[in-house]
């Protein structure tokens, strides 16, 4: 059935992917396609951007009909400041590693997030290096075992927690095995204005598979605790919004009125956690590392905040769009400037 | 404090007669951050406005406050503004540094001093003049909060009295200094109009310095090269910069602040420039690189450090093909050596920026007339070729004042190079039946681009550092890698016509040649006209850009001697010249200084002279 | 699947009589991740176990599973182990790339592929086996979960039946390869039995390839480089090891994790080796350099891009003269490039890392055996001269496996350079009456260290990358910088001494040269071998380390023709001789590769030959 | 008064500063003199550590007769990691600034904590740029003004919330003008086992101190809150312990014991913080940072967590200190080894 813009769920496909089979990222790229195409997102405004790693290699399976730069390892966030302050009118969806985020990217991850810049950001989390065959990463949990790597004694970093502390205005954690809700959180970020952060456990089938990593299908499967559950109702989509509330009890849902007029409708589940407030995310994330839970959801949503090209003051038409008699002054302008220097 | 000189006593002062006229140096030397800034700038200004060349030389510690700090004043009425290692004349008022400041002092120069110091032993070669600087202050009623800063205008005073600057010019500089701030000019000139009376009834001139009128800086400016750069980069349609402060590059960007409203959009009153504080030097290179990617004029300036973090991201964009202008302004290095020094010593690094077989464009900009041409011609040879494109100032050249013509409007249009927007890259496909990103179709080595956004079914493609052929698809076929890179060096040569050609002096009787670039051209002109008044006639080669041309090499066949002068530690041009000439060259011989301060025309000379006077050993 | 091949058939295959023995190419195509590497292991391992010399290469993707792989075993009567172009049988097992697998055998060529596929057209001028590769294994009764890798066992059998390696000896080399693990060795080796057997009922021979045994591998091992990397290092006394993995450097560490038990202390079962995986390369050579200043030695593995992030730290560890070793285990670049193809690419810019004037020193191993010393020697030469050592190895010689005579221990004690302990520190203090961290009292350039944690009150000194004098104290004069630079330089002629000098095979009565250096070694080797056979006699010079020494520079003038073999593509090797060499090099021609595969014989030979049966051109 | 090692106070001291009079660093290199000075460390075997930055210069200004390190803008954290993995002996005292440490080196920052490297490390915090002249740095708050460079509007980073969430299990907020709480928590500091994080408010005399910035004099003294009031008690100093304890009431006070015998005693102030929850410490953390609070003291701490040197199972002996036979396998290791390859 074609969408709005008449395209077919395969228009919005990219080349065959080459990860092993049962990769974790895979199922993700394909959650990716079914929202883009849901969504009817004009494939010629996305721009997929990645650093480098097995999950950084996913853009090339998704919507081939979209500019694409697969950056160096862990230096994605600064490419992604850099395009989309460029041309405003992008939409920007990149992938990320657990290495390439948590590891060498870190600072460049922290200081996006702090910068608001509009994009959605998906960490595909394994717990490991995929491509480089299996080393520990920082996500890696407290106590692990990799088959040639042995024991893991460090404590892992919560990159939830993380872009949380460091100002990010849209973060949630997902399972590549919980499709539905991967597609919704995906939904919801590509529809919010500012970082959106989508840290989605991933599993390595073939380095980080056993059912004692917290990172594989069987834990995940058997583990994971949804903080909601979600209805995600696009901007403009007006009639079946009644129908859909018909479903939650009173006090039990929140809706998210997102930047563009988009919703997404959370009905609380055992843990009630409303994900507006930031302090409420800490705790229940403090509290997730401490007993060792792996919930997942909407963490947290901030009303909109000022996004990079706000602050910086940039016009509204894209820089990059500029006609030529704005990107240079004037002779007079310059003659003018000449004589204040004499 | 007492000051202690060393015992070589020279002869004692003769009182010199002949008048010295517009052709000395003053040094001033002051604590970092005491205020000495604006004085130093209200003299220079004020020679300016009488018409005579000058130039300054700012050195100063990497401190914010208390080290010592020298700025120098050249005049000269033959219009030579390069470094000269001695000053005539001293204001010593830092008393941490005034014996080995008057120390320095040729025979017969001038030291002017604060009365309040006490001595050890004299100097008798040399004229003092003992001001009384505190007094002056106190008696000027300043409030006192800006007691400390304003006592500098002492110096200026009593120099104005004693070299003959009229007050009049003084009270025009110091509005200039002051941005036309009538109140605290006119502080500051109190001070200065007292001192210059005290000047006057208490001192007897005994030396033989003097300023005179002259009519040799009509028209023409002064300014920085950082400031310069920002505003070529303004003029030549930057819309993002991003960069991580270092000194000596931090100014590019407070240049680009303080010009931006240039180009605000009037109608709305927004920025069409992003200026982007990065977290680092990595980000900051990432972040032009995203936005040249998406289509933007981006740069960043930075110095040294900056320029090792940026190698692995610089050769991504070599290799992706993506435009971007990136501003080494450089210092004294390796490692983090001496922010606050001058030298060239990043050449050989940045042409060869990154892993793998890279080569890079770099600009040598000699003058801050430069800085504003290549300030602007960066951003179109960047779009051009497709590929970073470095510009290689130096804190000399960046963050002293210097004299020029005002700036030349670009004579050219923007020229955003081969991007298919939508209705280009439809009519580029009618025409071809397709477009690859990375296909050569005009055989100059340069392909053609879309930009994200363009809305087009085929405008897409896939960037990636690793391994692509022509229509960007990943390949670990060895012939498309060999064919890429092939390509890549085809580019590099389009590249070399592109580029800003050497500009040469040249004249087949003459068998020494003189090769340099950038800051050192002053020191080199001024150089040559003392080599000759000594009967050595010299041609004359200013390389503006790498890579090398033929004119280049030919240049060097063509001589007996060639020497190449630069201010590096390992001689990194010549190094560069040995690499591109595979005939015999021992006939070329480097120069190099790299001594931390700016190139000397004595020094050239000197080296010069020694080698030609005698035969020339095999470097 | 239905393969289909191009056109152009050549002559029929005309039943070869002239049997070929142990002189040929076999290359396996399979996907990656599917267990082939056993079953090439399983081959290489029984031919040397045959005594037959042998090499083998690994051509893989960037990937984990699935995307092609290539392995290729040369046997060598002669001992040549180089690459070959060319292979003369293919055991064709992934259907992506048999068509292209057939394509390029020789005439007269074997191809084994599974008798289940379909054909569109075949070739008339090769020999086809066709194998029930699933029915084998299927009929072997091997548990699901294994069927798919052990598979690869089905064209072991069938090669050892056709080219007769004995039952036997795959058994010994399945036990090799499986650690001595009866059970996973006999499951497989049920499969090649099982493959043999059928091959002998069911195959007729028709080719006129054979192995025979000889008897050229006794007391000879196979490793890789990297494996022999990591023994060297722990042999030489390396106490830190700092990482971020990166293709093809991870296995340096993995081999040191898989041996540091040999130094495990015995009495209390803990470390003496401490290997930290690092958040990046920044981190990792931070770890290295704070490790060194404080008196390890300490080690750190990468490649390109991994260098290109180092060097601002590695600038500051030349400047402030502390030691580590950096391996770089070279790639194909610019940029991430491709990560499991081969590359000389990295010298120029190793050989000038960092911002500033930097040199530094680079060793370049060419054999396992070299690695292994090298190993060791690098720490030796990093605590004597006091700065970072760079080891240039490559993918093929790190990953791949290598022939080598067992290495040999360390023929000196370990060197700890001028580091001065407590009592020495003492005994220097009352011979000098002073020590100064940056004073050279050897007139060699090199000063004397003390370690943190020296317990004498004046052992201390302040460490820096910023200006400093002779007594390590902060200092931003210019004499201090000039000095300090000058004493660098001379340490480096110092190192020049130190490292370990070129190669020669030097006989005045020829007039051709060719100069390598690394893993090309073995295709030179041999070409020389092909080009004397043609009545190309030449000399030759591999060149162990930068910087260059005199010899190199002699040998160079010393020619009529010198070739410069390298395997990347700008002849970097070249440039840097040519940067050394003021004379007239023009006879000096770069053979500069750079096609993401290691050299061959065949290529060299023919870029000889051509050049030397015609006039030179000036390149 | 020559101290355990007969050494006085001015044995402690460095070269004269060269930093502006009145800077907030120097305040903080007197306490660490003091500091050093009471508990008589024996300086041969501190390790003064730094990046680049006017905070950075300040090891040149204590300790004359200690080994010292300074290093690349940022990158300190790993000279640390190195230096006191190759000698175990060593007592590592760093000192960084909000930008070495909150920008340039945020990544190396995170990972040191994680890894838990026994050292001391000082954030000499002035929310501004010093050396380079007074641009924002990322702890600069967000509506903050600087003389030239304008208006921050981006949020700024808690490099505290940030250490304790990144695993570091010691962590402490001061005020350099707050000298007694200083030196306590210097102590403390040092005599922790592990990475001991001290995040000072420092003011930038020259680039940021004017009162409306929350980094200056006037601020910071009006602000503070201290959470507790100390005691820093010496391992071994057993007489005058009972005297102190009697001026806390009961519950009021909390002994944390360090790993080498010392205590600090805290009496609870207003907030009634326990430094050993980690809940509290993130939870207060994230309140102050909601409600503009200068909460100043030791905000958390771990009870000996395994450091660096013990994860990687060192030997006891200091690496550096190896005689030469450990260092080398014998020649017959070696031969038995190729055998195995042949
Ligand atoms: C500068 C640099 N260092 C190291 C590498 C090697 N490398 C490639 S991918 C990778 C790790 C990827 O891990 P992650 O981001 O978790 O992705 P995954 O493969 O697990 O999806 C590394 C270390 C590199 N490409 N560049
Ligand atoms: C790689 C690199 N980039 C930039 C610089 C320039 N730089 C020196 S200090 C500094 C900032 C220091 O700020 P902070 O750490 O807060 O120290 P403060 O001076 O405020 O105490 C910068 C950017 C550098 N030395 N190295
Ligand atoms: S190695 Fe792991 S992460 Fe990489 S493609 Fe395979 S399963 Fe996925
Ligand atoms: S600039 Fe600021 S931080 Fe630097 S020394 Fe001066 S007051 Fe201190
Ligand atoms: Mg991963
Ligand atoms: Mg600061």
């Amino acid at each position: 059935m074609p969408n709005a813009l008449g395209l077919e769920r395969t228009d919005y496909k990219g080349a065959p992917s080459t990860l092993c089979p049962g990769c974790g990222h895979d199922s993700i790229s394909n959650q990716i396609i079914s929202m883009a195409y849901d969504m009817s997102l004009p494939m010629h405004r996305v721009i997929k951007l990645s650093g480098i790693g097995c999950s950084s290699k996913t853009p090339a399976y998704f919507m081939g009909r979209s500019h694409a730069f697969n950056a160096v390892h862990g230096r994605m966030p600064s490419i992604a400041t850099g395009a989309t302050t460029a041309n405003r009118d992008l939409i920007a969806i990149a992938v990320s590693g657990d290495g390439d985020t948590g590891s060498i990217g870190f600072g460049q991850f922290k200081h996006l997030v702090r910068r608001n810049v509009p994009m959605v950001y998906i960490i595909e989390n394994n717990g490991v290096y995929g491509l480089t065959k299996g080393q520990f990463s920082a996500t890696s949990d407290e106590g692990q075992r990799l088959k040639y790597y042995g024991l893991n004694e460090l404590p892992s970093i919560d990159l939830c927690l993380e872009a949380i502390i460091g100002g990010a205005t849209f973060v949630a954690r997902s399972f590549s095995g919980d499709a539905k809700q991967v597609q919704t959180l995906l939904k919801a970020a590509v529809s919010h204005r500012g970082t959106a952060i989508i840290d989605i456990i991933s599993p390595c089938v073939t380095f980080n598979n056993a059912p004692d990593s917290n990172k594989s299908y069987p834990y995940g499967k058997e583990h994971e605790i949804p903080l909601h559950e979600y209805d995600f109702i696009p901007a403009g989509y007006v009639q079946p919004y009644e129908e859909i509330t018909a479903d939650y009890e009173e006090g039990q849902t929140i809706d998210v009125e997102m930047h563009d007029g988009s919703r997404i409708r959370l009905k609380k589940l055992d843990k009630g956690h409303d994900p507006r407030s930031r302090h409420q995310a800490i705790t229940i994330l403090e509290q997730a590392q401490r007993e060792q839970l792996f919930l997942t959801g909407l963490l947290y949503y901030e009303e909109p905040r000022q996004v990079l090209g706000e602050t910086l003051q940039l016009t509204d038409t894209p820089l990059t769009d500029l006609p030529k008699e704005k990107l240079r002054p004037s002779k007079d302008t310059l003659d003018k400037l000449m004589q204040s220097f004499m | 404090m007492v000051v202690e000189l060393q015992t070589n006593v020279q002869a004692r002062y003769n009182g010199q007669s002949e008048p010295v006229v517009n052709d000395f140096t003053l040094m001033v030397a002051t604590k970092n951050g005491s205020g000495s800034q604006t004085s130093n700038e209200v003299l220079i200004r004020s020679l300016f406005r009488m018409g005579i060349p000058v130039g300054a030389k700012n050195l100063f510690p990497s401190n914010i406050k208390g080290l010592p700090t020298w700025y120098s004043i050249r005049a000269s009425k033959d219009g030579y503004v390069a470094r000269r290692a001695v000053s005539e004349i001293a204001v010593a008022m830092n008393e941490l540094t005034a014996a080995e400041d008057i120390q320095n002092l040729p025979p017969g120069g001038v030291c002017i001093l604060p009365k309040e110091w006490k001595w050890g032993q004299r100097r008798e070669d040399i004229v003092y003049y003992e001001v009384p600087v505190k007094e002056t202050v106190a008696a000027a009623a300043v409030p006192a909060d800006f007691r400390d800063r304003i006592s500098n205008m002492v110096y200026v005073g009593v120099c104005a009295q004693l070299f003959s600057i009229s007050l009049d010019i003084i009270r025009q500089a110091l509005l200039d200094t002051f941005g036309g701030k009538e109140k605290p000019a006119m502080m500051n000139f109190g001070v200065v109009e007292r001192a210059y009376n005290w000047a006057a009834e208490n001192l007897e001139k005994v030396d033989p310095f003097r300023f005179e009128p002259m009519n040799e800086t009509a028209g023409k400016i002064l300014i920085s090269g950082n400031e310069a750069a920002a505003l070529g980069s303004l003029f030549g349609g930057m819309t993002v910069a991003a960069w991580y402060p270092i000194t000596p590059s931090t100014s590019v960007i407070d240049g680009v602040l303080d010009y931006r409203h240039l180009r605000r959009d009037p109608d709305t009153g927004k920025e069409t420039v992003a200026i982007v504080q990065a977290e680092d030097e990595l980000a900051a290179v990432g972040m032009i690189i995203g936005a040249g990617w998406a289509g933007a004029r981006a740069l960043t300036a930075t110095s040294g450090p900056g320029i090792s973090l940026m190698a692995e991201f610089v050769g991504l964009a070599y290799f992706a093909e993506i435009p971007c202008v990136i501003w080494d302004i450089t210092r004294t290095g390796p490692s983090t050596g001496l922010p606050t020094r001058t030298s060239q010593g990043d050449l050989l690094f940045l042409y060869t920026l990154s892993h793998g077989d890279t080569r890079h464009i770099v600009l040598l900009p000699a003058s801050v007339g430069e800085c504003f041409e290549f300030g602007w011609r960066a951003f179109d040879l960047a779009d051009t070729i497709q590929t970073p494109v470095f510009v290689m100032s130096d804190l000399d050249l960046g963050m002293n004042i210097w004299m020029s013509d005002p700036f030349a409007y670009p004579e050219e249009p923007i020229k955003p190079g081969k991007v298919l927007r939508q209705e280009e890259l439809e009519a580029f496909i009618s025409e071809h039946g397709e477009w690859y990103r990375y296909k050569d179709y005009d055989s100059d080595g340069i392909a053609y681009r879309t930009l994200p956004g363009t809305d087009h079914p085929r405008a897409a493609y896939f960037t990636r550092g690793t391994g692509h052929n022509e229509k960007a698809a990943y390949s670990e076929r060895s012939e498309d890698w060999v064919n890429n890179l092939i390509r890549l060096h085809n580019k590099f040569k389009t590249a070399s016509e592109l580029i800003p050609q050497p500009v040469t002096d040249y004249d087949a009787s003459k068998s020494i040649g003189i090769i340099t670039y950038g800051s050192n051209d002053p020191a080199v002109e001024e150089a040559r006209d003392l080599l000759a008044a000594d009967g050595l006639e010299t041609n004359y080669l200013r390389i503006r850009a790498l890579p090398l041309t033929q004119d280049v090499i030919d240049f060097v066949l063509n001589h007996k001697r060639v020497y190449i002068v630069e201010n590096n530690f390992d001689g990194q041009m010549h190094q560069i010249l040995r690499m591109e000439i595979p005939q015999d060259n021992r006939h070329m011989v480097s120069l190099a200084l790299g001594d931390t301060l700016p190139m000397t025309a004595q020094w050239i000379q000197a080296q010069i002279t020694r080698l030609e006077r005698q035969p020339v050993q095999e470097k």
